[in-house]
């Protein structure tokens, strides 16, 4: 039995390979992303049939800008659920960012950008805050961050209150600094008829980093298997605790950028906003195909998954469906959505090859 | 017992006056669904679109940037005309600018009285939730209250804080409670423990009619003195005033808020009218107490107040 | 199949000298003791068998050396220093790799993704730069291949392989990555009679190229065949601890299992 | 070795035991539930310290309802997870059962018991049909419950605006039957100065139940396998999908429940009320020790946990402490309640014995 | 030890007749073929030997009588009638009880509520009548001492137990529930000498109470002690199908390794 071992050259079959080699067709389908792509596209069809208004280039942009609002964060909760961890706290964050960012300035009178600085540092530790507890106190991240999302849910209205006397902080675009990051965070430009957020282009880079990240870096692969299995990843010598502290912090960075745009778009923030985002996030991500348990997804299904969201959500408008039952509609297209997706993934495992 | 159906709710009322116009007018709020008042908003404008013949398409969203992107969606709609409330002004003006950009005329109502004008919006209709609250507290602290509780249902509502500020103007010792509006149990619970942790409360002002019936079990249960007043009205909140059980409502009309702006948004668009001569048409405060409630509970039952 | 243990052995390792010791070393797991006053020395060049039945605290022993969990009582000497791992990463940086008994995979990444877990081939130090994915994947293959298993698609997610299968990869992943010190916890326990040959030929190629190999079995055949060095543990304790020379492969067998069992058996069993 | 075998008597050791028998002091720190108690028993303390308002029987029977509102559904929503699925509508689902009962029987002036039951129906329906769902499609429950929460949550609004031309219901106090169901589910009774509400019972009576149930029955054992180890416990026979789909029901059954008592107390409905009481009951179940993965806690932990809850939430109000900061004061004491549990459960398993 | 045998053994069995019967069955994955053209029978009084590499399909023929996979080629008969098990509810209640090569137990719960999952002992048929729960953990405790397995505390979580320790438990469970038909999954993989001694013993015991045996092993000797009846697999088809009277030891030995392995490797690792 040594000598085939001995004897064959690098990489021919030691033996008569029964080794299966799968058709483009099924190595296509059985990509995480490819299910929520196709649902997408039933659902795009669908809704160009229902809602004429819908069936306008500048109606398509603005379905864009809505879901690259959602996705921005997004690309970091799923990359998070990936490596097997919640962040309840990530509909707060920009919030927080942003009146940090506000407050800070308006109120001693500073360059903007020293604020946006500031608020990053800012952010970053509460996904490091997140991040260390987890792992050091062994507590579902669930609980972690849902204690985070209330204390900053809390903090963020109490010291508004305190420090502006109202619910909102004060308008921010006469002050120094703020075209730069007007410009940084909250452009647009026309083409044509069409109005292109910059955030839109700012999603597809970060979903294209992700997607890199996950799929061709070390650290990709150590996300997947702190998610898939944490007790093995720690036994092959995956540092679990920085990888998980890291993702966190991944989160919260996008969380802050996202505060940023709202900041400098809208100009103000009111401090009880981003309640409920964290789980348009999650909603996002699992549409898109990711493992709620961890260990499977995919940065493009992500951002598909957030696609299907602002497209829906808005569409249900377009269409001019009864607001009455606006949830139910809702209700129905993700349900349709994850279908969908769960029958190509079916499709492609089931499908004999040759 | 057995109650009987009501009859058609609104929109019952002359129905199909003004032919069918051909216009599509959107109404975009920033309501958190469910509520009684915006259920009259809705009512109101729907009722003015019947009369005049035209299309309503009503979208909501608490979120500002959520409530922006739905203005964009009605301009991408290429709609005849645009209400909005202005909760916050500044987040909304980029797309009311850009609909004004497109040739889309756009009232506001309900909020945004003082900015209504800068941000871009042709009219105004509604009332000064501010003043609101600064009459509604200047009337009580008429009667004598020292010591009012302000009862907001969704914390970080510009809307809502504005009213309590608006209160406390008119009372100095007024405090505000947060409670979890979309859980009557616990709305009691919360006011029963604030209630029994100040015994010197003496008013007890709520932001919506159906708080107002949670605040009256509260009262009770906690044997508190305290009296009751609301902001809006429903049908239980208008009786529970002629039973005396509330002492007065301060009502916006809101009924009538949606049916001008939709109204308006229909001049302008066929005679280039402009409500108000370019100031707020408002539409309260108006007080609802048991001087006036006998004519107005039959309307509260419509729906329509 | 020794080039791998070759390619990859340590060049500074002298045979005998001491990797590991551990001095009187005890664990207890909450109210549970699992190991009480072990001394032992892994050596290079050597192979120490550890031996004894179901819950003596044989898995619990390797354990502390792969820093999965750390000992509570008595020292631990790495390269002669005295360690406390805190974790495997500390223990992998000395070089030494561990077949875990329940194999340590991610059922649901791809095999040559496990095969390189925690140690894989990127292009530079650069924390975001690519991996050498072409490469990975033919080494693993290789890998595989060598041990006498060809899976039908290296692409294919490890918890669809056969537990045999899985076995053979944790395996292979130990050999290559072991510098200094292999530890294989019961690693032919899923293997056929052509595997467990490669895995015990494995074994004495790397005691060959200088690695010290601790080996865990229950075969006392197995462990007679390339072990130089045997220790027994009963309920935590170690009741034996010899060299080759002091003890042959009948004494073993009664030590392990208190009789000629399997002789024994075929009589009671005969028809 | 096999005359060991042979001639121990049964029951006896078989060779000199090194078994452990633990003290009791260690069995009783061990039980899941422990940890939630004295956490509780923190929480209490302090909060009569801090305050004063609350060192009354009556304020203390104010938390007792006040935790029995949530904590009667949370008791489902705890079997539910320990049988590892997450149900999302459990929120909406009392809110739905309440306007199913109204409606219908203010609409067609039919008894409201006629009604009751029918609503009782409906929510079974509403069980079974996640449940089904998720057996069926494989999908995660937290998906398919999350469709079900937007259709309920839409249809709630929109049927009811139908029905009623506005987003509440009728009061119902004059319609036969209405005193017999409220006094089942809305009755109060007096005690001295104390006003003791009959939901309490309630919850103590179904607690007591689902303990019994968790502990000491079939039914019992295989909820914790199935949420442990969905493919074990199949593979040993236990019919997971029965199991999971009774739940689903269990859940929806104390939706129901609450559903019933806001209605014969409050008399008339909101259409859009009970959003985001899905997440208390989960957090009730996880502050009392629940596993979110599945297959570890306890009944009484998850009733010290909505205790806990109702608790905390009421007495940052006795205290009168500001408002604003109310989210962050919560925030604050769930994070204590968590680490207070973590840190018995920790002590238990490190005691040494003897 | 032979007495649960005899006790659970069902007392309708008669020597030779034919318990589960294959016919042509054939199992995919998706794209990967596991099995292929399987024919198969079990006979009561008879222990089969399914031997076969790695991967060979041993455990996949195994889960489609347990009931876990449906085949997709083929058919199966249990007692001459053709079935198609849509769960393992439906095989057990056949009187077929498996111990599967991952163990299936779930790593929280206690010892003794593991050994009971499935089939616990109530007080009567009532859903919610009580456990009997210090039966339960007396007869759970009884039987792992038979096995020679004393765990320390039966209400322990499994997960905890070593992996030998767990595998005697889900031994020791489906000796208690077999009726009929016993199928072992390499039961004696994580087994020290003594406790597969006794795995042997019970495997014959069965077999002499009646019950059909399907056995999975890698170990020839283990398969020659008690089979009667031997199937090698191959990349998913029978290759040899013989009865004890028609093939050797050596021969076995030969077929499943295509040497006597250990003797050859003993002189190649010789020093
Ligand atoms: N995580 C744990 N918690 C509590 N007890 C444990 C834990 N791991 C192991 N034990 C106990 O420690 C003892 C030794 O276990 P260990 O796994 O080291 O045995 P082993 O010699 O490897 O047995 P096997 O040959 O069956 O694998 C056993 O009694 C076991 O129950
Ligand atoms: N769930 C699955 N999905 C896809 N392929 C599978 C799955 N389970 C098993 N296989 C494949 O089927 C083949 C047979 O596997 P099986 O587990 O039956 O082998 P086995 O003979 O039991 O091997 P071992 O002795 O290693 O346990 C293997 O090639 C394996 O990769
Ligand atoms: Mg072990
Ligand atoms: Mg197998």
């Amino acid at each position: 039995m040594s000598q085939t071992v001995k004897t064959a050259p690098a990489g021919a079959p030691a033996e008569a390979s029964n080794r299966v080699s799968l058709g483009l067709s099924n190595r296509l389908l059985a990509r995480p992303e490819v299910g929520a792509a196709v649902a997408a596209i039933v659902i795009l069809i669908f809704f160009l049939i229902m809602a004429p208004a819908f069936r306008s280039p500048a109606s398509f942009f603005t379905v864009l800008y809505q879901a690259s609002t959602i996705g921005i964060v997004a690309v970091g909760v799923g990359m998070l659920m990936i490596g097997g961890e919640f962040d309840l706290s990530a509909g707060v964050v920009p919030v927080s960012a942003g009146l940090v960012n506000a407050m800070f300035c308006y109120n001693l009178g500073v360059n903007l950008v020293v604020g946006a600085v500031l608020s990053l540092v800012f952010a970053l530790l509460v996904g490091f805050l997140n991040g260390y507890l987890v792992m050091r106190t062994g507590i579902p991240s669930f609980l972690i961050t849902l204690g985070t999302f209330f204390v900053l849910q809390g903090a963020n209205l109490g010291v508004t209150k305190l420090v502006t006397g109202s619910v909102s902080t004060p308008n921010i675009n006469q002050m120094d600094g703020y075209a730069f990051l007007h410009l940084v965070f909250a452009s647009s430009f026309k083409l044509g008829p069409v109005t292109v957020w910059g955030t839109v282009i700012w999603w597809l880079l970060f979903v294209a980093l992700s997607a890199y990240v996950l799929q061709r870096t070390r650290i990709g692969n150590w996300i997947y298997a702190v998610g898939g299995n944490a007790a093995s990843a720690r036994a092959v010598g995956v540092p679990v605790t920085r990888v998980k502290i890291g993702l966190f912090m991944a989160t919260s960075f996008l969380g802050w950028f996202i505060g940023m745009h709202s900041l400098y778009n809208f100009n103000t923030l009111q401090a009880g906003n981003g309640v409920g985002n964290e789980f348009l996030y999650i909603i996002a991500a699992v549409v898109g195909g990711t493992l709620m348990t961890g260990g499977y997804g995919n940065a493009w299904g992500v951002a598909i998954g957030a696609f299907i969201f602002g497209m829906t959500s808005l569409c249900i408008v377009y269409a001019g469906w009864d607001p009455n039952w606006f949830k139910a509609f809702l209700g129905v297209m993700l349900l349709l959505a994850v279908l969908v997706n769960l029958y190509v993934k079916k499709l492609s495992t089931t499908r004999k090859v040759g | 017992g057995g109650g009987a159906p009501e009859p058609a709710p609104a929109g019952s009322a002359g129905a199909g006056g003004g032919g069918n116009s051909g216009y599509t007018f959107a109404m975009v709020t920033h309501e958190t669904p469910g509520d009684t008042f915006w259920d009259k908003i809705k009512a109101g404008a729907q009722q003015a679109a019947t009369d005049t013949g035209s299309t309503l398409k009503y979208s909501n969203d608490p979120d500002p940037a959520k409530q922006s992107t739905l203005i964009q969606n009605a301009v991408d709609s290429k709609v005849d005309g645009i209400a909005t409330t202005l909760a916050t002004p500044d987040a909304l003006k980029g797309a009311v600018q850009s609909a004004k950009a497109a040739n889309i005329p756009v009232v506001a109502f309900n909020s945004g009285i003082d900015q209504y004008k800068d941000v871009g919006a042709l009219m105004y209709f509604g009332s000064d939730e501010t003043l609101a609250g600064q009459t509604a507290g200047q009337r009580i602290a008429a009667a004598g209250a020292k010591h009012p509780l302000c009862v907001i249902q969704a914390a970080g509502s510009v809307a809502l804080e504005a009213r309590c500020a608006g209160v406390k103007n008119g009372v100095a010792g007024t405090e505000n409670l947060q409670v979890n509006g979309a859980d009557d149990s616990s709305v009691v619970s919360s006011l029963q423990a604030k209630l029994s942790e100040d015994k010197s409360i003496d008013y007890v002002v709520t932001l919506g009619a159906p708080i107002a019936l949670d605040a009256i079990k509260a009262i009770d249960q906690s044997s508190s003195s305290a009296k009751l007043i609301t902001f809006d009205l429903n049908a239980e909140a208008a009786q529970d005033i002629k039973d005396g059980k509330i002492q007065f409502s301060i009502d916006q009309q809101p009924y009538v808020q949606g049916y001008l702006a939709i109204t308006s948004l229909y001049l302008n668009k066929k005679n280039g009218n402009d409500i108000g001569g370019g100031k707020p048409t408002l539409t309260g405060p108006s007080f609802v107490d048991s001087s006036n409630i006998d004519v107005i509970l039959p309307f509260t039952k419509n729906n329509t107040r | 199949m020794t080039d791998t243990l070759q390619e990859h052995a340590d060049p500074e390792l002298t045979e005998g000298e001491s990797l590991i010791e551990m001095r009187d070393v005890g664990k207890t797991y909450g109210a549970i003791r699992a190991l009480k006053g072990i001394n032992l020395t892994v050596n290079a060049g050597e192979v120490s068998c550890v031996l004894g039945d179901n819950g003596a605290g044989k898995s619990t022993l390797i354990k502390i050396m792969a820093g999965l969990h750390p000992h509570n009582e008595g020292e631990m000497l790495v390269d002669g220093q005295p360690v406390h791992f805190g974790s495997p990463r500390e223990s992998l940086s000395h070089g030494i790799a561990t077949v875990y008994q329940d194999l340590a995979v991610v059922g649901l990444m791809e095999v040559w993704r496990n095969f390189f877990l925690g140690s894989e081939m990127t292009g530079s130090k650069f924390p975001l730069s690519g991996l050498k994915v072409k490469d990975m994947k033919r080494i693993a293959d290789e890998e595989l291949r060598k041990m006498g298993i060809v899976v039908k698609d290296i692409d294919q997610p490890i918890g669809e392989l056969s537990g045999g299968q899985r076995q053979c990869v944790a395996i292979a992943r130990a050999v290559y990555f072991g510098a200094r010190v292999l530890i294989l916890d019961e690693p032919t326990a899923a293997l056929g009679v052509k595997q467990s040959g490669v895995v015990l030929k494995y074994t004495a190629a790397a005691r060959d190229a200088g690695l010290g190999v601790v080996f865990i079995t229950h075969n006392p055949h197995h462990a007679y065949l390339v072990g130089n060095h045997f220790i027994i543990l009963k309920l935590g304790q170690a009741v034996l601890d010899k060299h080759r020379s002091e003890v042959g492969l009948d004494e073993l067998t009664r030590q392990m299992a208190g009789g000629d069992e399997l002789t024994e058996l075929s009589h009671e069993l005969q028809r």
